[in-house]
């Protein structure tokens, strides 16, 4: 009964355009803003705010990216991992070279820089589609990893082409990066970072471009002859994609793992993203966040569950079990909701607005 | 329904969270960052196990002066995000020692140790900078690091050419893992190569090193170089040796580093992997009194970690080393702080006073297995010498006496360059060791 | 029930289609809006059109019709620049082209519908409308971001023009379901209202009417007629059923084999033997 | 056999030596202008060799993409993981002490059971989903293949010989000083690779499941409409590609070893894929030749200009250029676009 709109109604289109129409959705929302800024930092310990709730953060950024392209867009990207290695490699050139800059501005340069390297990554989208497309973007994948590893400019000529980020603060006295950053002062950065950029998203994807980028997911040929340029809606939507991509790679490096070398940014981190996508919910900015949860959480909660049931079983045993389960559980979540997790969330939504009379 | 799967899972959750093992406050705490998945586990697997087979064999003998070791693992399936995962989760401020055993996860590691006061032993791994110890306070490096490890090999090869001189214009080629690990050796072996003449050329493999075709046709058929050394690890020492043979490159002047000499190597290229050669820091076999005590105390009590014939392989018996060093470390510094379960702060007071002479070898029932290591507060390193050894089919042999890498004259200062370097981009003020 | 209840916060503004508000301008209509000339397509070996001309005067309503494979369906593409013909010209608004894009085409005013539907399947009917706003939504980049400010009154003013096309074509309980799930018919009119809300100057419709029932049908007609009258846009619409033709337009023109039968009133078409021998399956020889 | 396709063979075998002829002397010329470029005819000739027969092991893999797609237009992630699965089983199996030929037949039968499973716990439930789902659940077999098969036996590195030949061979020792070097086992599994598609081709053409494959290829419904049943046809289609990764299981498992990053090989079959066309058995062997020779070529005399290790994205790149002007690939049927 509490999960009622009825008496809400709208007196004007922007209150019908907003992104929570229905006001328990909108204290549910504040409720999770509170949580997360306030709640999480005091009870969660250091090593769930380092090892699951830093990364799940700039998974669900990367996964946000990945969705504006393949969700919102239709065109399949296996170049994640290039791209993320593009923004840790561009920040910590920026970073090295203009050490005055600050951290932010140095991550939204990046990104920007790689939005650049994913349009040019994006141009053979006009002639090839669907899997093949995919070639495309693993030939990005491929290339540009190797160029991080090949050439040590990008490592300021570091032995071991190991990149580590240098210690900057955020805000006076607080530091993100280097020895000094605390885990509280990482996951509140990026707490309201990603939140700000996931809202950046939802407000691109339900305005006109996210509309261009639909119509040509849809039906590529009638959005052209609605007026849409396929070059254009295909190559925004490449480098937003890069863009969300490239920042969530230079925030890996720079606030999750602190050092990274190319490899860090292989085909696997592709097709880990991608997962986050496809179990998430294709076009739906919060089936990003579902989906990055999923991912990241799952093989640890496994992890750690079987050994907290049984602390004496062999590490290799888990690894596999882990493996298995975590396999079949991707199969029985297609099974049960193909269309993702985001698509779950939203029929339980529906079936909790009827609750308790479902006819 | 969603509901309620969402509340149990919540509740799984959270039951997690509270699930952290709390330590027996009368035990000594030791975490390992081992990997027995992935594409690395064949080589992983024995390595971990040897680690923790000392670890049992040291409880089931009284423990270090009375104290009792809780060891506990995780695996990391050498995948670096994996692994700052496993040591957010194994990490506390009484944790003796990690042992990352991985280049990569210790470059990734080396700040968060370094924070959290918890020494870093990566035992002829990791980053070469890190045994300077005025920079790097918690990263220990011995025996030997990848530099000695190149300038070894170089020696080695002077030694069979006869002489320094005879190094000119010959030509030699490293094989390398195309990543932290691989590259590791490169510079040092650039500046060998000036100093001596050689022409060095470089042939990367990248990972996982399954493709190696076309690197040993220009080796075998183009550059035909008169040694090559390897920096491999994995399914990529197995595969190169085999097509090393596939193109007729004569095995005995086949050099790899000792992460690229195990049984685990040779044994797929069956045959062909005869008179292969590698680097090695210690005795192979089961003929020391500490390794039978291992085979007696833990393997005959039905306790052993593996099967029992893989006691005394090569990557076993590293694992031996890496265990026995650590509770070497923490009985140092169990006389500097009393003989008790002490802090990772602590232990690494005992690192840094570790003295392993022969005496004490004796006492660790290991004469013979090892050389003699001493660590001082400058110098995490210790020696770094090594030896040669070669498969004759069977079992690796020792073709060398050990060989001296030239520390002094060349590698310390490049270290010390490096390490100063780190510390300017790190903003850190380099400790006064004097 | 899905939607929520919606109040106009203001009276529809004055439809900015150019003559709307002049007197009734049907059966007047003296200049020609688009002229195709001697065009000629094929596939590969195969002849879709041959040296067809005709014109389409504003304000009209112009039917194409003919047997099935006629070339239809390839006269629209040509029209609209989905096909590119090998000879011939196309003069839009007193411009000669030979060719271009399909996006020009909808600069340019030229909008159009599908004999298989093509709408955005994974979008609700109010998005897809929207999408026939596209071009006409000019705020940048930063704007769109933040969703804020000129962007957001944008946004704001196309969606009040949705609205009118929305009562217009009486689909406003439908307003937020996913296009994917309405049944055809009102897929087909939502498909229209995509294409009116570019406001376009020619609208194309492909067999507007296909798989509908009389009731439909009939709905179908008042719209096309009422958007003939209220916007004056121009309409050259294929179509099968041979009353609805002959009953809302103007002019015809019969094509059979890719060539032009005839050309004039319906009273006219209707007359021509040619026309009655290429339905009643005359030989050709 | 029609005059287009005769012109078609016609056009390869002029065509082929013409572009091998013509690198050959481009490479030349560039090692006239710069003297770190190496270049020799016969060395030219023994990469080339060696990338061909290298292509034939990359085929190997990608055969059995190419055998799920053509009868469900399934792109299938878990083949890799088939092939490190198939591999474990029968080392398990001969590690018991069975004879290679007994454990073969074995583990073609465990592959079946494999297929039966798939299509009973994954497929059946998943049927008319779109594409990219049924690709996701793949990747769930992926996973539940490598933890599997590794629950079951060990992770560790297991040795897999069944007596081929290793020893290097020169040929033509008349012609060139020396000889041309020829890696014996790869000649080996180039027969095998051969055997094998010789194999799938007849069982395709002439046998009565093979046309009725050929049909669910074309057309799903219009097959199950005649009364094909689609789900034998997808036992039998994951049987087929479960003993095609057997195949390549044991060539690549005597050449490296019976171990995890076996499942890895999979991405060398995709840049083949690609080139050859997702649908055509023709096209993977071609594909896979093509492949294989440019990088090979690409790594041993441009390598040394980039600092090496770029046969990887070359592919990759060689993939996509040719897409650009080709996008079905090679064998690809056209796709034509219709409203």
């Amino acid at each position: 009964m509490l999960y009622r709109e009825a008496g809400q109604f709208k007196t004007s289109y922007a209150k019908d355009q907003a992104i929570f129409p229905i006001r328990q959705d909108r204290i549910l929302m504040a409720i999770l803003i509170a949580i997360a800024v306030l709640g999480v930092p005091a009870l969660a310990s250091e090593y769930f705010l380092e090892t699951i709730f830093v990364p799940f953060l700039i998974f669900a950024l990367a996964a946000i990216g990945l969705n504006i392209l393949t969700g919102y867009c239709g065109q399949l990207s296996l170049g994640t991992g290039g791209f993320m290695a593009c923004g840790a490699f561009f920040a910590y050139k920026l970073a090295t070279a203009f050490p005055e800059l600050h951290l932010v501005i140095i991550f939204l340069l990046s990104g920007l820089g790689t939005a650049l390297v994913g349009a040019a990554f994006g141009l053979p989208s006009l002639r090839i589609k669907g899997f093949y497309l995919a070639v495309a973007t693993l030939a990005a994948q491929f290339f540009l990893v190797w160029m991080f590893n090949k050439f040590d400019w990008w490592t300021n000529y570091s032995a071991s082409g190991v990149i580590s980020a240098p210690p900057r603060e955020v805000v006076p006295g607080f530091f993100l990066t280097g020895n000094d950053a605390s885990a509280v002062t990482k996951y509140l950065f990026l707490v309201c970072f990603v939140a700000l950029m996931a809202l950046i998203a939802k407000n691109l994807v339900r305005g006109r471009f996210g509309r261009s980028w639909m119509a040509i997911r849809d039906m590529d040929i009638a959005a052209e002859i609605i007026g849409i340029r396929p070059l254009w809606a295909k190559l925004s939507a490449f480098a937003v994609s890069s863009f969300y991509i490239g920042v969530a790679g230079a925030l890996w490096a720079f606030v999750y793992t602190g050092s990274v070398e190319a490899l860090a940014f292989q085909i696997d981190r592709s097709f880990q993203v991608l997962f986050m996508v496809i179990i998430g919910g294709l076009g739906s900015i919060l089936g990003s966040f579902l989906g990055a949860a999923f991912i990241v959480l799952l093989p640890i909660l496994l992890n750690n569950g079987m050994l907290a049931i049984d602390p004496t079983i062999s590490t290799a045993l888990v690894s596999h079990i882990e493996f298995m389960i975590f396999g079949a559980l991707i199969v029985l979540f297609l099974i049960v909701e193909p269309h993702g997790l985001a698509r779950l969330w939203q029929i339980g939504k529906e079936k909790l607005r009827l609750w308790p009379f479902p006819h | 329904m969603n509901l309620r799967a969402l509340g149990l899972a919540a509740l799984g959750a959270a039951a997690i969270a509270t699930a952290v093992p709390v330590s027996a406050a009368d035990t000594q705490y030791i975490p390992g960052l081992m990997y027995r998945s992935g594409p690395y586990a064949p080589n992983g697997v024995p390595f971990a196990n040897g680690f923790q087979d000392y670890y049992k064999m040291i409880n089931a003998t009284g423990g270090i002066n009375g104290v009792m070791i809780e060891y506990e693992e995780c695996d990391t399936a050498y995948n670096n995000d994996r692994g700052v995962e496993c040591y957010e989760r194994l990490k506390r401020p009484e944790a003796a020692a990690i042992a990352p055993l991985s280049t990569g996860i210790t470059y990734a590691l080396i700040e968060r140790a370094t924070a959290d006061k918890i020494p870093l032993l990566s035992m002829g791994y990791g980053r070469t900078a890190g045994s300077d110890g005025t920079v790097f306070p918690y990263v220990f490096t011995l025996p030997a690091t990848y530099w000695s490890g190149a300038d070894i090999i170089v020696n080695y090869i002077a030694e069979k050419e006869g002489g320094y001189e005879a190094l000119n214009g010959k030509k030699i080629a490293l094989v390398y893992h195309d990543s932290a690990y691989g590259k590791e050796p490169i510079g040092t072996l650039e500046a060998l190569s000036k100093k001596h003449g050689f022409d060095l050329s470089l042939f990367p493999v990248a990972h996982p090193g399954l493709e190696q075709k076309a690197t040993w046709l220009q080796i075998g058929r183009q550059v035909r170089p008169d040694w090559t050394m390897m920096w491999g690890w994995g399914v990529m020492n197995s595969t190169a040796i085999k097509e090393a043979a596939a193109v007729g490159y004569p095995m005995d002047r086949f050099v790899g580093i000792w992460w690229s000499g195990s049984e685990q190597d040779v044994t797929p290229a069956g045959a062909q992997a005869n008179n292969y050669k590698s680097l090695n820091f210690h005795g192979t076999g089961v003929d020391y009194p500490a390794i039978q005590e291992v085979l007696t105390k833990v393997h005959d009590a039905g306790n052993g970690t593996g099967p029992r014939e893989e006691v005394g392989t090569v990557l076993y018996n590293r694992g031996i080393m890496n265990a026995a060093i650590i509770v070497e470390a923490i009985r140092t510094a169990q006389e500097m702080h009393g003989k008790k379960p002490l802090m990772g702060e602590q232990v690494r007071d005992g690192f840094e006073a570790l003295n392993i002479d022969n005496a004490r070898l004796e006492a660790m029932g290991l004469a013979g297995f090892m050389e003699p290591i001493q660590i001082t507060c400058a110098d995490h390193e210790g020696t770094g010498r090594a030896f040669v050894q070669q498969w004759n089919g069977t079992e690796w042999k020792p073709v060398s006496d050990w060989v001296e890498p030239n520390r002094a004259g060349l590698l310390r200062p490049m270290i010390e360059e490096a390490a100063a370097q780190y510390a300017a981009e790190k903003g850190i003020t380099p400790r006064d060791c004097s | 029930m899905t939607a929520a209840t919606l109040e106009r916060p203001a009276p529809p503004a004055q439809s900015d289609a150019s003559d709307a508000s002049a007197p009734n301008p049907r059966r007047n209509f003296s200049e020609e809006l688009l002229k195709v000339e001697d065009i000629s397509l094929s596939f590969g070996g195969v002849k879709a059109l041959t040296n067809i001309s005709f014109d389409i005067r504003k304000h009209e309503i112009r039917a194409i019709i003919g047997p099935n494979g006629a070339g239809k369906s390839s006269m629209l593409n040509v029209i609209n620049g989905f096909y590119h013909p090998q000879v011939g010209s196309i003069t839009y608004k007193g411009q000669t082209r030979s060719q271009m894009r399909p996006h020009e085409a909808a600069k340019t005013g030229i909008a159009r519908t599908f004999q298989n539907i093509a709408l955005f399947k994974g979008m609700s009917t109010l998005d897809n409308i929207m999408t026939g706003r596209l071009l006409k939504m000019r705020k940048n980049f930063l704007w769109q971001a933040l969703y804020w400010g000129p962007a957001l009154k944008e946004e704001l003013e196309h969606r009040e023009k949705v609205e009118e096309i929305i009562d217009f074509l009486e689909i406003q309980a439908i307003r937020k379901t996913p296009v994917g799930r309405l049944p055809y018919g009102l897929q087909k009119r939502v498909e229209l209202g995509r294409a009116l809300a570019m406001e376009p100057d020619l609208l194309l419709l492909d067999e507007p009417m296909a798989g509908m029932n009389v009731e439909e049908k009939e709905d179908m007609c008042r719209f096309i007629l009422d958007v003939n009258d209220e916007f004056g846009t121009t309409i050259a619409l294929i179509e099968h059923d041979m009353g609805v033709v002959m009953d809302i337009s103007d002019r015809v023109v019969v094509l059979d084999y890719g060539r032009l039968l005839a050309d004039g009133t319906p009273d006219e078409v209707r007359a021509n033997q040619l026309v009655i021998d290429a339905y009643l399956g005359v030989s050709h020889d | 056999m029609n005059a287009s396709a005769i012109r078609n063979i016609g056009g390869w075998a002029i065509g082929v030596p013409l572009v091998i002829a013509l690198l050959g002397f481009a490479f030349q010329g560039l090692a006239s202008f710069n003297s770190s470029f190496f270049f020799a005819w016969p060395y030219f000739i023994e990469v080339l060799i060696a990338g061909l027969l290298q292509g034939v092991m990359y085929s190997l893999v990608a055969l059995g993409f190419v055998l799920i797609f053509k009868a469900s237009g399934i792109f299938n992630f878990a083949q890799g993981s088939m092939v490190l699965f198939a591999a474990l089983t029968m080392v398990g199996f001969i590690e018991m002490g069975l004879h290679w030929t007994i454990a073969f037949a074995i583990t073609a039968v465990v592959m079946a059971l494999v297929a039966v499973g798939i299509e009973r716990l994954v497929l059946r439930p998943l049927v008319n989903q779109p594409h990219i789902i049924l690709f996701m659940s793949t990747i769930g077999i992926f996973y539940f293949l490598d933890g599997f098969g590794q629950t079951l036996w060990g992770s560790d590195i297991k040795v897999l010989d069944i007596g081929i030949p290793k020893t290097p061979m020169f040929v033509g020792k008349g012609m060139f000083e020396g000889g041309l070097l020829i890696n014996s086992f790869d000649l080996v599994a180039a027969f095998v690779g051969a055997a094998l598609v010789i194999a799938l081709a007849v069982f395709f053409h002439y046998t009565r499941i093979g046309r009725a494959l050929r049909a669910v290829a074309d057309d799903h419904q219009a097959a199950m409409s005649i009364g094909i049943p689609l789900k034998t046809i997808w036992v039998v289609v994951w049987t087929a590609a479960g003993v095609v990764a057997l195949v390549a299981g044991i060539m690549w498992g005597s050449k490296a070893g019976v171990q995890f990053s076996l499942a890895l090989i999979a991405l060398k079959a995709l840049p083949v894929l690609i080139l050859g066309g997702f649908t055509s058995i023709p096209g993977a062997i071609v594909g896979g030749l093509i492949i294989g020779s440019s990088e090979q070529l690409a790594e041993v005399f441009l390598g040394p200009l980039f600092g090496g290790a770029i046969q990887d994205w070359f592919a990759y790149m060689l993939a996509l250029v040719f897409l650009l002007f080709r996008p079905q690939g090679l064998f690809g049927e056209k796709i034509i676009e219709r409203i």
